[in-house]
């Protein structure tokens, strides 16, 4: 059934052109202000976009032309001179292999210890809870080189200084109360009921968790398990306080920063920032859940 | 949710013993660092060995004449043999005695092993005690003042344009562009990026042969690169740091501010309109007071992060010049520098204090507000 | 004036259509009720109204105004959400206040309306508190008062109610009624409760699938459901609807029943007409019917399947050939199931609606909405 | 493709895993250096040093943990490293330690065929007479490079051998005024302590830490802050090594460790030249640096490390060592004329700065220990609060003054040239405390 006019007035012509001119006009200013937002967003990503840009376009020049001014913003030719040059200069590979190494040991070792930590504080309701969320926050507020410093020192002491293990032992104490907290909120958005009818059903406790509440909080640590990747391959300043002959990139990259020629540094820019590039776009839908929780 | 006597704290246990090791007994340790001092004396002994009984002790730089000397040989744990000295010296000690002993050529220094007559203390047993020299050195060294100052000035304009720069993207992002999840992926991926590669690419940007000066002078706007990164005008380095800051960690507060959003009901926001508020009114008066406690967040996330700023200066500016109390950390600490981790561990924990006590602040700031809240209860 | 016309309003999400072509008009000081099933469009409609979403086609005139394209704020309206919206860091107060505030009104005033809008929900003496420590109830009024607070004239509101308890809604759906008629202000009000839409409307827009198919006197769409929809979705129990036949007897028709006969009104005729041979759907309302335990001629008897004594009426379930009927009857009408019972059917209460489409067979439909 | 990245990933995490900083052969040589720290040199040296034979390990440290180490392996008594070698200034600590063999014979036996520079071989036994603790490895300095195009603006009459530092000074300006670009570089980021204590500090009072707050000293720096420094390039306080900003034409005029200056002289010998550092009233000051060879008691093979040490000390060696490494030998066998072109130029410039008639060799205070770093930052500070944050001169110097013989006295560090050699510690003369 089609609805009827029951506006009683008739519209004259030149109404019906002054109600479209109006729409007309609206429907501009509208449209000028999706543009005015898309504007915004794009500077933004330009802004975001432009250094990357730069420095992949050095990494992908030839030397000389990393050398030269006014300098291209483009590379051309484009040479993988310079990113071999890096890839190929000593102690890259193998800090390379440091940083994977720390980064995975840090990864294993704080997931292992954030997962029952972050389900108690998800789960249960005990005298503290508050307290220890207190804490973890306060702690993964410490200055880094607080705890860097006397650690070197402590390190030297028993022996175990410039290891790479030694090195994933603090980059644990530093990623581990994030994770714990990220992964707390992980376990808190797995509805409670899913747990009591696997339990129900005939689940002990430990199978209720293992067979329904795991699976489903996988995808969430899996992400929590890439930031703090991220973050360990990142991290800086411990690393060039708790390394020396065994660094790893970063800490091997700024340690030569002042001695390097501008094409390594800039190819060791680009190829340090690359997997950056790739875990952020993986874990971007989970970003805003993991800060949503923490933020509570 | 669980009510339950021992599970949560079993669970807790390993976490909070891990956290106990490397928090709480480094800081224990930085504190012995920072407040005291290992001082050397030499023990002399009764027979050339070191086991034998002391007959006295020697301060460091003591000048002794040399009554008697040994040369024996020494078996090596790897098969090996050297030749080891041992001297009968005599000495004045601290209290004026004059005390004599054996002393084993490690401690003292000798022209000729087999000849000289005189020697001079050079090592000895460490003994530690209190002090505060540390803290003494940190506060009369010249750069102090001038770390907390940079330091202070890096926070002061880094963090407010920061949250400006999180809101806008926040706010761009909410507002459902086509494409919304590529920009919140660019967006979020300066993450991923450690200080020390920002710093690389802004400093590749703004050197003297930089993109910027190759953009200017391509375009005809000047005729010789301008130099950026001067002595003479430090607000220039100043700025390019704040620039890279600014790019490399606005992410995080986007990402929190962004989840602070989406905790806000749309209602909120619908009745600010139709209740008249316009787009300014309703950041005003009604986002931002619901996003307090998210802002609070990364406000404290961010002005501790800020204290630590490191590579960024350093890949930027070289580090001496333009300094920061964390760069004053490292110096100290560098072995090829002061190689004085006891001043490092002074610059740490004054770090530490001085951040705790602006995140205190911003809490106390917040609670006040949250208490009128809740007063009326 | 605050006349609400909306003209041929098309809203699409995707290709989902969620506002279909409705055009209605909400006289000045009248208290219209878009009543749906969810997913009707009605709420679509009322924030469309509100100007929370723009219509993709259409106009919406507001006072005499075209306010399509306008923002919210320059419609000169207020709004009563469903879950409130109450700000919860500012004070009941600055809540009241926030409409006014933001049209920077004088403080005199602004201190006079929010007073008198806290008066009349009697929250006056909770105005120095934080919505955090109301109940729902009050949150309610909370948000009634800032929609009556910046006196607009037009009040729309989206299932105010349907957070509420069943006692606390009985009570505040009179107090809403008396305190917006006194007011006079102009109010569209979505709710998917039909209880309340017949309680409260002065008039009632009943939409599915994003039209409206009924906009009359809340006792018209009862009585006058324009189709089965209608019919069935308001009152309780709903209309029941039987499976007749259209036969010619004569000049006019009848339409069958089983072995049963009806004789439509005259007006109805000229559409039986074309339904001839046609099964046609029989729709009255349980308690339009008069059961009788003796045998009649112009009654047509049914088993009694079940007998639920209700207090006020007893309500029966029977079978009348495959269909079942609900009929309501006066609690001293005792019968048990398994009885046969006589089912009378006036004539004017009886709705005759074609078996496709559901469409009532009756001239005054049209006009119903009017 | 993914799965190519996932494997080549994995292939790395397991490199990490299987392959850790340990070592896998049965114990080779093991060489610790603390020189050749820089990745592309670090390289070359390894090649060098390996084909000494095929169970050579070449490790490159910083010199604070290579003497941690040595000390940790002394405390156990089990070495892994064969030989070390570091700059002059690393071996007071492991000599007053007592961790280093005593190398008499070993050097007595290398003279036998090679002449090694006699200064060097007395550095070498730190202040004792009887105690070799290493054997002079090689040498090298910090000189001045230019960029042909700056010639032009070389002040009449100026001899670039000879120069002044009041020639370069206006040579300095010239360029300024003639390109308005400041075309002179100092590595204020790098080795800018070397500048002034081995250079500066010389050139002016004639001494490096006993006439540090002299008036000369205070007319030096205010030479440095009115006349040279107007005309240095800004961007210097960023310059670590100076041969990049020389190839990318930033600046023109350079002043850098030889090393640091080479890759310019190898990408580009035709563009530059290299020439002595310029003379001020007192002479012309230069910090000659000299790197030597140690054996540690930890060992395993003594045998092994001074055929080692003999091989490193061969001339093929040591030419090699200056044509790919920038540091110039310390025996006088090696034939210099056959080198690259900017090995050449810059070797020149090494001999003819060395050689100079008014040439003062400027070495460190030796003893400073775990503190040598210290001195270091005095004279950086100096500098800094001087030039850069415009303090008053003199007062500076009293202060750092203050600091530095606290220094001195504390590590009992003792003066070497250009300051008269000291009993016990070097005495600043115009009483630093």
């Amino acid at each position: 059934m089609s609805a009827e006019t029951f506006s009683n007035a008739p519209v004259s012509v030149a109404q019906a052109q002054a109600w479209d001119a109006q729409r007309r006009r609206a429907r501009i200013q509208l449209r000028l202000r999706r543009a005015g937002v898309y504007v915004v967003a794009v500077a933004l990503a330009v802004w975001i976009l432009l250094p990357i840009w730069l420095i992949a376009n050095m990494a992908f020049s030839t030397p000389q032309d990393v050398r030269a001014f006014p300098k291209s913003f483009f590379p051309n030719p484009i040479s993988l001179e310079s990113i071999s040059f890096f890839l190929n200069a000593q102690g890259i590979i193998p800090s390379t292999g440091n940083s994977i190494f720390v980064a995975i040991v840090t990864v294993v070792l704080s997931t292992i210890l954030a997962v029952p930590a972050g389900y108690a504080i998800a789960r249960y309701v005990f005298r503290g809870r508050d307290a220890i969320r207190l804490v973890m926050l306060s702690v993964r507020a410490f200055p880094i080189v607080v705890l860097a410093v006397p650690l070197a020192v402590i390190f030297l002491q028993l022996g175990i200084f410039d290891q790479p293990f030694t090195l994933a032992l603090m980059h644990t104490a530093l990623t581990l109360p994030t994770t714990i907290l990220v992964i707390s909120s992980v376990f808190a958005s797995v509805p409670f009921e899913f747990e009591e009818a696997a339990q129900v059903f005939g689940c002990t406790p430990l199978q209720a968790f293992f067979q329904v509440v795991l699976p489903l909080a996988l995808p969430g640590i899996a992400a929590s398990a890439i930031l703090t990747f991220v973050l360990s391959w990142n991290e800086v300043f411990a690393a060039i306080l708790l390394t020396l002959s065994n660094r790893t990139l970063p800490a091997h990259i700024l340690y030569n920063l002042d001695k390097s020629s501008d094409p390594f540094k800039f190819a060791s820019a680009f190829v340090m920032l690359v997997p950056s590039l790739i875990f952020i776009f993986f874990i971007r839908r989970y970003l805003f859940n993991m800060w949503g929780q923490i933020n509570k | 949710m669980r009510r339950a006597k021992w599970t949560p704290y079993l669970l807790l246990v390993p976490s909070l013993f891990y956290l106990a090791l490397f928090f709480l007994y480094p800081m224990t340790q930085a504190f012995g660092l920072a407040f005291s001092r290992e001082t050397q004396t030499l023990s002399l002994r009764a027979e050339p060995v070191e086991s034998a009984a002391t007959t006295g002790a020697l301060e460091l730089q003591t000048e002794v004449v040399v009554l008697d000397r040994q040369q024996l040989d020494e078996t090596l744990p790897n098969g090996g043999t050297r030749p080891s000295f041992w001297y009968l010296i005599q000495g004045t000690d601290l209290a004026g005695e004059t005390v004599e002993g054996w002393a084993s050529q490690r401690s003292i220094f000798i022209e000729n092993r087999r000849t000289s007559e005189t020697a001079r203390v050079t090592g000895g047993e460490a003994t530690r005690e209190w002090t505060f020299e540390h803290v003494n050195r940190m506060l009369t060294d010249f750069r102090f003042s001038s770390a907390i100052s940079t330091t202070l000035l890096l926070m002061v304009l880094i963090i407010p344009a920061q949250f400006v720069l999180a809101i806008i993207m926040a706010l761009v992002l909410q507002s459902q562009v086509r494409g919304s999840s590529m920009f919140l992926y660019i967006y979020a991926i300066p993450l991923g990026i450690s200080d020390l590669v920002a710093g690389i690419l802004w400093f590749a940007i703004f050197t003297q042969r930089g993109f910027l000066n190759s953009l200017m002078v391509s375009a005809g706007l000047i005729d010789l690169p301008f130099i950026f990164i001067r002595a003479e005008n430090i607000s220039w380095m100043i700025s390019i740091i704040v620039l890279a800051e600014i790019w490399r960690a606005t992410s995080i507060v986007m990402i929190i501010v962004v989840s602070g959003l989406q905790a806000i009901p749309k209602d909120y926001l619908e009745a600010g309109e139709v209740f008249g508020a316009s787009m300014w009114q309703r950041l005003r008066h009604i986002i931002l007071p619901l996003l307090k406690p998210s802002l609070q967040v990364a406000l404290i996330l961010r002005t501790i992060l800020a204290f630590q700023v490191f590579a960024v200066v350093i890949a930027i500016t070289g580090g001496d010049i333009l300094t920061v109390l964390s760069n004053e950390t490292f110096r100290w600490y560098d072995p090829a520098r002061f190689n004085n981790p006891s001043v490092a561990a002074v610059y740490a924990g004054f770090i530490m204090i001085v951040s705790l006590a602006i995140s205190l602040f911003y809490m106390r700031a917040v609670r006040s507000q949250d208490e009128a809240t809740k007063s009326a209860t | 004036m605050a006349e609400i016309v909306i003209e041929n309003a098309v809203k699409k999400f995707g290709k989902f259509t969620a506002i279909d072509n409705v055009s209605l008009t909400v006289h000045e000081h009248e208290f219209l009720v878009l009543l749906g099933p969810s997913g009707c469009g009605k709420t679509t409609l009322l924030r469309a109204i509100a100007g929370l979403g723009m219509l993709d086609s259409g106009r919406i005139i507001i006072g005499g105004k075209d306010v399509t394209y306008l923002a919210p704020r320059e419609r000169g309206i207020s709004m009563v959400f469903q879950n409130y919206a109450i700000f919860p860091h500012m004070k009941v107060f600055d809540n009241i206040a926030f409409g006014l505030k933001m049209q920077k009104a004088p403080k005199a005033q602004i201190q006079e309306r929010v007073e008198n809008a806290a008066k009349l929900l009697h929250i006056e003496t909770m105005l120095d508190r934080f919505p955090s420590q109301m109940s729902g109830g009050q949150r309610q009024r909370i948000a009634v008062a800032r929609a009556i607070a910046v006196e607009s004239g037009i009040v729309l509101m989206d299932e105010p109610l349907s957070n509420l308890d069943a006692l606390l809604r009985l009570e505040m759906r009179a107090e809403l009624k008396t305190l917006l008629k006194r007011l006079g202000v102009t109010t569209i009000y979505v709710t998917h409760d039909q209880i309340e839409a017949m309680s409260m409307g002065d008039r009632i827009a009943v939409m599915r699938n994003g039209k409206v198919l009924q906009l009359d006197q809340p006792t018209k769409v009862y009585d006058l459901p324009v189709d089965q929809f209608v019919g069935g979705f308001i009152g309780t129990p709903p209309m029941n609807f039987l499976h007749g036949h259209v036969h010619q007897n004569g000049a006019g028709y009848v339409v069958r029943l089983g072995d049963f006969s009806l004789t439509p009104p005259q007006d109805v005729h000229p559409a039986l007409a074309q339904q001839r041979d046609k099964p046609v759907i029989i729709g009255i309302r349980a308690e339009c019917m008069e059961p009788m335990k003796t045998a009649s001629p112009d009654a047509v008897p049914v088993t009694i399947d079940v007998v639920e004594p209700l207090g006020a009426q007893n309500l029966l379930t029977a079978r009348i050939g495959q269909d079942t009927i609900k009929v309501s009857t006066h609690p001293d009408f005792t019968v048990s199931a398994g009885e046969t019972i006589w089912l009378r059917f006036p004539e004017n209460k009886v709705r005759y609606m074609d078996a496709d489409t559901g469409r009532a067979l009756a001239a005054e439909t049209e006009k119903a909405l009017a | 493709m993914n799965t190519k990245i996932r494997l080549s990933l994995m292939a790395l995490a397991a490199m990490a895993l299987v392959v850790p900083p340990a070592l896998s052969q049965e114990d080779p040589v093991t060489f610790i250096s603390t020189q050749f720290n820089v990745v592309e040199e670090a390289e070359r040296a390894r090649a060098i040093v390996q084909a000494f034979g095929s169970g050579v390990e070449f490790v490159v440290s910083e010199e604070g943990p290579a003497i941690d180490l040595l000390r940790a392996e002394a405390q156990s008594g089990q070495g892994v490293q064969d030989v070390m070698g570091a700059l002059h200034g690393t071996f007071p600590t492991l000599a007053g330690e007592d961790l280093l063999f005593d190398l008499t014979d070993l050097l007595a036996d290398i003279e036998a065929s090679a002449d090694i520079n006699d200064a060097y071989v007395e550095l070498g036994r730190m202040g004792t007479e009887d105690f070799q603790y290493y054997v002079p490895w090689m040498q090298a300095t910090l000189t001045m490079a230019a960029n042909n195009e700056a010639l032009q603006y070389l002040p009449e009459g100026a001899d670039i051998n000879a120069l002044t530092w009041d020639q370069m000074a206006e040579w300095a300006q010239a360029m300024f005024d003639a390109t308005g670009e400041a075309k002179m570089g100092l590595p204020v980021a790098g080795l800018i302590h070397r500048f002034m204590q081995g250079y500066m500090f010389p050139s002016f009072t004639g001494g490096m830490v006993t006439q540090f707050n002299s008036p000369e000293a205070a007319e030096m720096l205010a030479f440095l802050r009115d006349d040279l420094w107007p005309y240095v390039n800004p961007q210097s306080i960023s310059y670590a090594f100076m041969n990049e900003p020389l190839l990318s034409g930033e600046v023109w005029v350079a002043f850098d460790h030889v090393a640091r200056l080479k890759p310019a002289f190898d990408q580009a010998p035709e563009d530059f030249i290299a020439f002595p550092a310029p003379a001020g009233p007192a002479g012309r000051g230069f910090m000659p640096i000299v790197a030597g060879l140690g054996i540690p008691y930890t060992t395993g093979d003594v045998a092994a490390a001074e055929d080692l040490i003999r091989y490193m000390l061969s001339p093929e060696v040591q030419a090699q060592v200056l044509e790919q490494l920038g540091f110039y030998p310390v025996i006088g066998e090696v034939d210099v004329a056959s080198l690259p072109a900017g090995a050449a130029l810059q070797a020149a410039a090494v001999a003819a700065q060395s050689a100079s008639e008014d040439g003062i060799p400027s070495l460190l205070p030796v003893g400073l220990g775990a503190r040598g770093g210290e001195i270091n930052e005095i004279y950086i500070n100096t500098f800094t609060r001087v030039i850069i944050d415009g303090e008053d001169i003199q007062t500076v110097l009293d202060s750092e003054a203050e600091r530095l013989q606290a220094l001195l006295n504390e590590t009992g560090a003792s003066c070497w040239a250009p300051d008269p050699a000291s009993e016990g510690p070097c005495q600043i003369a115009t009483g630093g405390m």
